[in-house]
């Protein structure tokens, strides 16, 4: 690949995801207006937003590692994406393979928890301690079903992965290949958006909504564009791992907002769990699915 | 005779011991022993062809004891765990020097015994690493104890307890291994590698059974395998500052050393694969392989729920030396190297760690971690410290501990073992959990008032920490300079090489490249930099008590901080599950003994011997005529 | 030059006898006396040790060629045992001067003699003589030490000695009833034929059982607590390092001459791991120094016991091995327990007070550990291999009872070195700490001194203990020995 | 009762074409994400759930509640203001991103409503800070609500909605009146002065004598900057 391509991939990826990212969180928010029988937020609204946190004119920080939290919330994400292969674009995902982007995905969080711990304040820091914890959660299913996946298809290479879902069309897809981890991969996912009924960490009623509670302006703002980042990278690895990817940007982009507008419909129906309760259920029933669905593909 | 570079390491490690025995009471002892471990060093370099698949070197000293010879060499393997003691030695050493050392002596510290203490440690290291036959091994070992001992027992008090139930335990470890030896000489008629190399692959399964059961438990033991992990968190912990820095970074390993040693190399992965566990579907190496992943998960959640920064580092030096056995004992190319790699990458951030640990208490007095809070600002560089040693130890781009822990994951994954690859994941997420923690408590949150004068580590205890981080970086960076080193010991015992490069590993079945990874992330850190800096309005730092608290006015006299019973949600559901089921097996070890010792001191306690003596000898002399 | 052999055990004898009546007339040169007889008797020994006569040797008394007479057997066995009765007699001198002085002077003498007579008999007879011997001296020498604890102690020992004694001439009646000799080299000879019988064998228990209250053989060993708890330390570590290994010898030499039965020996395998499994564990609990190391020492002897059961010449080596490096360490152990008296608890932060004596009770322990290098790792390195080389489980049971009771002995040791470093009780000021006495320091710290000297020429140690097992093990050399030697030196 | 000049500062246009531009743009999407924290002091919030829900629906407006002062735009008070309240309120305001405004719903935040002769209730909300709307009634209906943020949407656009500066500017006037009602001691823990002079905000009322009142027993409220210390001298122990 020549060099100058492969640049203009790494700034590309990150982009088109923004701008998709933002797509699906004005989908999450006109979802859930449908459900409450609302018009809900106009076409622009995420960037509206994201605008506005960024003008703000006064902007409270507690400090250097607070700031640091933020950028490294957004830059993991920046980074994430040029491991998660798109239609014509594949970044440098062969270098680091599916476990790697794993790893690189917890980073905005634990940046995010090192900005919010800066804070000294002890709603940011309830809210950071259950955000791990439900990493502790949806992230064990996640492992087992994302292991059944790299070691059905035989490498940890997502471009690998994708390319053998399209060998053979439908049939080959990771969904109909392995139902039962699909499934398993899909309660997990939802978990891993940190949305009703999961999300135990913003709690806005009990705890302020945690994490966030002293982000102003442009912190908030960043953690609005790690929004994007996050459902836009979450989307896509669900659509790589079991639904083939993407030939065109059309079809790539339908199955991901398909595939996210399911979690997102569920959401807005429920209230919250409990930690303890998510726990059990995310240990019980995906890490059963996923179990079963590894024996299936062992 | 002439002296090879071996037995010039040897002495000037001996050099070492004897400046620290007769001149360890001045002050500029830490100086000289500081120094000495690099002149010792300086002489390991020159074994460095070893490290890049050089030939075995020996050394000239050689015994005849009672029919046995003992003879010393060392190889790739030797010179790599070498390495990481003498560096990790270096850097403790060079820690304790100066400011350290000076409140250590005023709050009635024994430096002359810590200098030695820690000499003893390096120098019988040393001796057990370049061992040439198992009774060179297991007199390295003997020593390696009890100069461990010496280091763990020195301060006294609650330490002493510690280091009495480490030498029970490592006694116990000792002796397994000593009846094991006993059987391998049986079986091989010589203690020579040669000879029980041959021997290995003739033996009785009832046999190698009974040698991996003793061998496993008695260096599992010095690793702090489950179920013997019980005296390791507390004796690292209660080690003066450095020495726990040192004894935390190699002194378990040395279990893996000869876990390597005997059981990889001498008796060979495949003959322990061949041990079937009857009636089940397991063999040798899988209880081996779920061992590691136990040791992993239990000791990380016990860790977890640690209030101390040394019990919870220290808890977390037994769940670490899971993953390496975890990763050896796949034995696939991939798989060995993370385990070995982990090996150097483990030394170099839990040694970062322990030394930030010891710098908070150095300045605060304290290592509680629900009294501490908030000193990122008054301490920005030993929290940079402890912040790239954390991630190194949850095994998170971009440190070393992320390279390892991949290629482990990677092995399993290849080899096709979901539930220990789920198992070590759960490893991982808990040390996040847990790390999460003590950075948090320590560092982040609010600044106690009575911290509030609270000064950097000073430059003497400092330098030391930015060597360790920069090397953590690095070797993140660039795993393929450790990976050299690694892949000639995979070669010295016989396992598979990966295909490693500068950057990472290349592999059909994916690849990492470390150059390119990091360089992404800290691109979109740049950039991520760049939005958050140009692209939004200036900021302000405010006090921090100017903070949401729901309306109420914080004055400094309120402690509004979460540091206590940390992860409560994952704590009311898991937090029934800490039974203490060891530490009661522990325990009921523990009373059988002093309830037998009750009965059999009775026995001599009653006065009717004669009584004894009688019904003996008409027993006997009864059972010679029937 | 090999007549002279006779000296060290005539010598003393005579000097016993003396003694009372020099004392009473000159104090000062009655004080000479005893220590210039064991110094000249270990001169004698050394002397003939160093001049290469041929060894062994056998010597007849009287005249008489066996096995119609008595003969004194001098191999490199012996002869070492007779030079440590010696040079020990010598080192745990009683030299306070005081009313009691020529009695207990004249007991030590005597029982330097008797000893000496015992390592070196060639006779069965004689070897009972002795034996009684030492047993009045040192009934004698523990009642001198005069507290009412030490005279009941002794009491009890007195009187299971003396069944001991009954049941000891039980079994040489027997013998001599099957045989019609006592001569041990006789008696080889005649063995595999007469002996090799059940009345053999209860000959061999009988005397086992009752040698075996001075080896401290479990189950009648009960006596050795209370005793060494009372006794002067110096006759406990005289009688813990020594006399029970005279013991021993008798049954090392019936053992290899003439009973070869493997019953006998599986008896003594049992009575030995019984007596491992008893003395470590009573010692875990022990809160007395003397009386832990009293059980330590039953168990350290149960583990001679069990080497004992070892019927090759490696065995040998490792109970010779054992042996010795018990006599070096039990001894300086009592040495040190001389000041150290009484609870363990009284010793916090002694090391403050005596860090000498600290410094040797950890060299102590970690050789009785078995920490290598020191000697008592190649000691229990020797035992282990020969007990793995066993077919029989016995000896596996063994083995493992043996490991185990390692790391017993290693906690309780080092559960009392870390309270001597550990800081010293609060309401106790540092000089009430107890401290052994000047002489008792000086004598263990030569102990402490031997063992380093031994670890630090342990090839050369180690190849005369092998060349002392070799000879020791041969029976016919020891019956061509008696037999032809007679001869040439009549 | 002070008297204090409120001049409605209108921000000035820049004149580079494209930076006005931009500024209109910012000034436009203000406008349209407005996050409220509603200080439900009184029986006001009550018409807040609809004005929310699916009868009303502010997000079609842009308009989202938020829980903590810091991600909020719009302050609204529903309601009485004791005077424990207020001082909550009053630090919730301070705590603030600005740009930032104030809605008073219900006529009690106008003059007290029916609660004019409570000893403890505080009558003029904009004596205490820059209110920049009222939605009068007893209780105004969510119409009247929505009407109100749509005025207000609306002055932000234009850039009207500045009052925020006016606090800033003027903040000797608001501390004056905070103090006559809590005393002199009055703090917040929030250090409104060198926000002033950090963001360049300093007006001619900003400092005075009230000021200097709250300096002199006012509590340091710098931030704790990061120092490696090695400068500090020894702490005293």
């Amino acid at each position: 690949m020549a060099p100058m391509e492969l640049i203009i991939e790494l700034i590309l990826m990150p982009l088109v995801a923004f701008v998709v990212g933002m797509m699906m969180v004005l989908m999450m928010r006109r979802i859930a207006a449908k459900l409450q029988r609302r018009i809900g937020p106009p076409f622009f609204q995420p960037l509206y937003d994201i605008v506005k946190l960024h003008s703000k004119r006064t902007q409270v920080s507690h400090g250097l590692i607070h700031d640091i939290g933020i950028v490294m919330a957004m830059g993991g994400y920046i980074a994430a994406e040029t491991l998660l292969p798109v239609p014509g674009m594949t970044g440098i995902a062969e270098k680091g393979g599916i476990i790697t982007l794993l790893y690189l995905m917890m980073i905005p969080s634990l940046g995010l928890a090192l900005g919010v711990g800066q804070c000294a304040n002890p709603n940011g820091s309830i809210g950071i301690a259950r955000a791990l914890t439900a990493m502790l959660a949806y992230d064990i299913p996640l492992v087992i079903v994302i292991f059944g996946v790299a070691y059905a298809a035989g490498t940890t290479n997502l471009v690998d992965i994708i390319a053998v879902q399209q060998a053979g069309g439908f049939e080959t897809w990771g969904a109909v290949q392995m139902p039962v981890l699909a499934i398993a991969g899909l309660i997990a996912m939802h978990a891993s958006l940190g949305k009703q009924p999961f999300e135990i960490y913003i709690a806005p009623a009990e705890i302020a909504t945690g994490p966030m509670v002293e982000m102003s302006g442009k912190y908030l703002g960043g953690l609005f564009v790690m929004q994007c980042f996050q459902l836009y990278t979450t989307s896509v690895l669900y659509v790589s791992l079991f639904l083939g990817g993407g030939t065109t940007w059309f079809d790539f982009l339908l199955k991901s907002f398909l595939v996210l507008a399911i979690p997102v419909s569920i959401a807005y129906l429920f209230p919250r769990y409990r930690t303890e309760d998510l726990l059990r259920l995310m240990w019980k029933w995906p890490v059963m699915l996923g179990l079963i669905g590894v024996a299936f593909v062992l | 005779m002439t002296l090879t570079p071996l037995d010039e390491l040897f002495l000037y490690s001996g050099i070492t011991v004897l400046v620290a025995l007769l001149l360890g009471r001045r002050l500029p002892a830490g100086w000289m022993v500081t120094i000495l471990y690099g002149i010792q060093l300086l002489a390991l370099m020159k074994m460095a062809p070893l490290g890049y698949g050089g030939e075995p070197i020996s050394s000239a000293l050689t015994f005849e004891v009672m029919g046995q010879s003992l003879s010393w060499r060392f190889d790739a393997l030797s010179w790599y765990f070498a390495l990481i003691t003498l560096g990790s030695a270096l850097l403790s050493s060079w820690y304790a020097c100066g400011e350290w050392e000076q409140r250590f002596r005023q709050s009635g510290g024994n430096l002359w015994l810590f200098h030695l203490a820690m000499t003893l440690n390096v120098f019988s290291m040393l001796i057990l690493l370049a061992s040439g036959d198992l009774l060179s091994l297991f007199i390295g070992w003997e020593l390696v104890s009890w100069a461990g001992f010496l280091l763990m027992a020195m301060a006294g008090g609650v330490a002493t307890k510690a280091a009495m139930r480490y030498i029970t335990y490592a006694m116990a470890g000792a002796m397994a291994i000593f009846g094991g030896i006993a059987l391998v000489y049986v079986s091989a008629g010589s203690l020579q590698y040669e000879a029980i190399l041959t021997a290995a692959s003739q033996m009785s399964t009832a046999h190698l059974w009974m040698l991996v059961i003793l061998f496993g438990a008695g260096f599992g033991i010095k690793m702090g395998l489950m179920p013997f992990h019980l005296w390791q968190a507390p004796a690292y912990a209660e080690t003066p500052g450095p020495g726990s820095a040192f004894l935390g970074a190699i002194s378990s390993r040395m279990g893996l050393f000869a876990i390597l040693l005997v059981l990889v190399k001498l008796f060979g992965i495949v003959n322990i694969d061949s041990l079937k566990i009857p009636f089940t579907l397991i063999d040798a190496r899988d209880l081996l392989a779920w061992i590691a992943v136990f040791t992993i998960i239990f000791p990380t959640f016990t860790a977890m729920k640690q209030n101390d920064a040394r019990q919870l580092l220290a808890w977390h030096g037994i769940g670490q030396g899971g993953y390496m056995l975890l990763g050896l004992v796949v034995a696939d190319a991939m798989g060995a190297a993370g385990g070995l790699l982990h090996v150097f990458n483990h030394a170099t951030y839990q040694a970062a760690l322990f030394m930030a640990v010891t710098a908070v208490i150095h300045r605060t007095g304290t290592a509680d971690l629900n009294k501490l809070g908030g000193l990122v600002v008054r301490m920005p560089l030993t929290f940079m410290v402890l912040l790239v040693g954390i991630i190194g130890l949850a095994g998170l781009p971009p440190m070393n501990g992320f390279v390892s822990k991949w290629l482990v994951y990677r092995s399993l994954l290849n080899e096709g073992m979901p539930l220990l690859f789920v198992a070590a994941v759960i490893g991982t997420l808990g040390t996040i959990l847990s790390v999460y923690k003590l950075i948090h408590n320590i560092f982040l949150g609010q600044l106690r008032v009575e911290h509030d004068n609270v000064k950097e580590a000073p430059w003497s205890m400092m330098i030391p920490m930015l060597i360790l981080t920069a090397i953590i970086f690095i070797t993140g960076l660039l795993p393929g300079i450790p990976l050299a080193w690694v892949a000639s010991v995979q070669q010295a015992v016989g396992l598979p090489v990966p295909d490693y490069t500068l950057g990472g590993v290349e592999s059909a079945s994916g690849s990492l490249d470390m150059i390119w990874v990091i360089g992404v992330l800290f691109a979109g850190f740049g950039i991520g930099a760049l939005i958050f800096y140009f692209a939004g309005g200036r900021s302000k730092r405010v006090h921090q008590l100017d903070n949401y608290a729901g309306g109420h006015f914080l004055t400094a006299d309120v402690r509004y901080q979460y540091s206590d019973n940390f992860y409560a949600g994952l704590m009311h559901l898991i937090g029934g599950w800490y039974r203490g089921s060891f530490l009661w097996l522990e325990q009921s070890v523990k009373s059988l003994v002093e309830f037998l010792s009750l009965g059999m001191q009775g026995l001599y306690r009653r006065a009717n011997a004669e009584f004894y003596l009688l019904s003996t000898a008409l027993f006997v002399i009864a059972w010679v005529v029937i | 030059m090999s007549d002279l052999i006779v000296l060290p055990l005539v010598l003393p004898l005579f000097g016993a006898f003396l003694l009372p009546i020099v004392m009473r007339t000159s104090i000062s040169i009655g004080a000479w006396i005893g220590p210039a007889i064991l110094a000249y008797g270990c001169w004698i020994l050394g002397d003939q040790w160093m001049s290469g006569t041929a060894l062994p040797f056998s010597l007849a008394i009287g005249g008489f060629a066996p096995p119609m007479g008595i003969n004194l057997y001098i191999d490199s066995l012996a002869l070492l045992f007779a030079f440590a009765v010696q040079l020990l007699g010598l080192l745990f001198w009683p030299f306070k001067i005081d009313q009691e002085t020529a009695r207990r002077q004249a007991l030590m003498l005597l029982l330097v003699a008797a000893s000496t007579g015992l390592a070196l008999s060639g006779d069965l007879f004689n070897l009972y003589v002795f034996y009684e011997l030492v047993a009045v001296a040192t009934f004698g020498l523990i009642a001198a030490s005069g507290s009412s604890a030490a005279y009941a102690s002794t009491i009890r020992y007195l009187i299971l000695s003396g069944i001991g004694s009954v049941l000891t001439l039980l079994g040489i009646a027997l013998i001599y009833s099957q045989t019609g000799t006592l001569n041990l080299a006789h008696l080889a000879q005649l063995a595999p034929e007469q002996l090799n019988n059940k009345l053999g064998l209860t000959a061999f228990l009988t005397i086992l059982i009752g040698v075996g209250v001075k080896a401290e053989l479990f189950p009648v060993n009960t006596w050795a607590p209370e005793v060494y708890a009372t006794a002067a330390s110096r006759v406990s570590a005289f009688l813990a390092g020594l006399v029970s290994k005279l013991a021993l010898l008798i049954i090392l030499r019936l053992l290899v001459l003439i009973f070869h039965q493997p019953e006998a020996v599986q008896v003594m395998l049992v009575l030995g791991i019984l007596g491992v499994i008893t003395g470590e564990l009573a010692a875990w609990r022990a809160k007395d120094v003397r009386r832990m190391l009293a059980f330590s020492s039953i168990g350290q002897l149960g583990m001679i016991f069990i080497a004992l059961a070892i019927p090759e010449q490696g065995g040998l080596l490792a109970v010779l091995a054992l042996t010795f490096h018990h006599l070096l360490i039990k001894s300086g152990l009592f040495m040190l327990a001389d000041g150290w008296g009484g609870a363990i608890e009284k010793l916090r932060g002694a090391a403050k007070r005596s860090p000498l004596a600290a410094a040797i009770f950890v060299l102590f322990s970690l050789s009785l550990i078995g920490m290598p290098p020191l000697p008592g790792f190649w000691a229990k390195f020797t035992l282990i291999t020969q007990l793995a080389a066993q077919t029989s489980p016995l000896y596996l049971i063994g083995l493992t009872v043996f490991l185990l009771a390692t790391v017993i002995e290693a906690a309780y040791l080092f559960r009392l070195a870390a309270l001597l470093y550990g800081p010293a009780a609060e309401d106790t000021p540092i000089d009430t700490i107890p401290k052994p006495a000047g002489l008792s320091l000086a004598t263990a710290s030569l102990f402490g001194i031997g063992l380093l000297a031994a670890a630090l020429f342990i090839t050369p140690v180690g190849d005369l203990l092998s060349h002392v097992a070799g000879q020791a093990a041969n029976a016919d050399l020891y019956i061509n020995t008696v037999f032809a030697g007679t001869g040439g030196s009549q | 009762m002070n008297s204090i000049n409120k001049i409605p500062v209108i921000e000035e246009k820049r004149t580079n074409p494209l930076a006005r531009v931009f500024d209109e743009f910012v000034r436009f999407c203000r406008s349209r994400s407005l996050f409220i924290l509603h200080y439900c002091t009184g029986c006001g919030a009550i018409e807040l759930p609809p004005a929310m829900t699916s009868r009303f629906d502010m997000e079609r407006l842009g308009i989202q509640p938020m829980v903590s002062p810091r991600q909020a735009d719009i302050l609204l008070i529903t309601g009485y203001v004791s005077i424990k309240t207020l001082k909550r309120v009053i630090l919730t305001y301070e705590q603030m991103g600005s740009p930032k405004y104030v809605i008073g719903i219900c006529s009690c935040t106008v003059n007290g409503g029916m609660y004019w002769q409570s000893y403890a209730t505080a009558k003029k909300l904009d004596e205490y800070m820059p209110v920049d709307l009222y939605i009068a009634g007893c209780m105004p209906r969510p119409e009247a609500v929505l009407a109100g943020l749509q005025k207000l949407m609306d002055r932000i656009h234009s850039g009207e909605a500045n009052s925020w500066e006016d606090y800033f500017r003027n903040y000797d006037y608001y501390l004056g009146n905070q103090q006559k009602l809590f005393g002199e001691n009055w703090q917040t823990p929030t250090d409104i002065i060198t926000e002033a002079k950090h963001y360049d905000l300093i007006g001619e009322g900003t400092l005075g004598k009230h000021t200097q009142i709250l300096e002199q027993h006012q509590k340091p409220l710098e931030a704790l900057d990061m120092r490696l210390g090695h400068d500090l001298k020894e702490p005293t122990e």
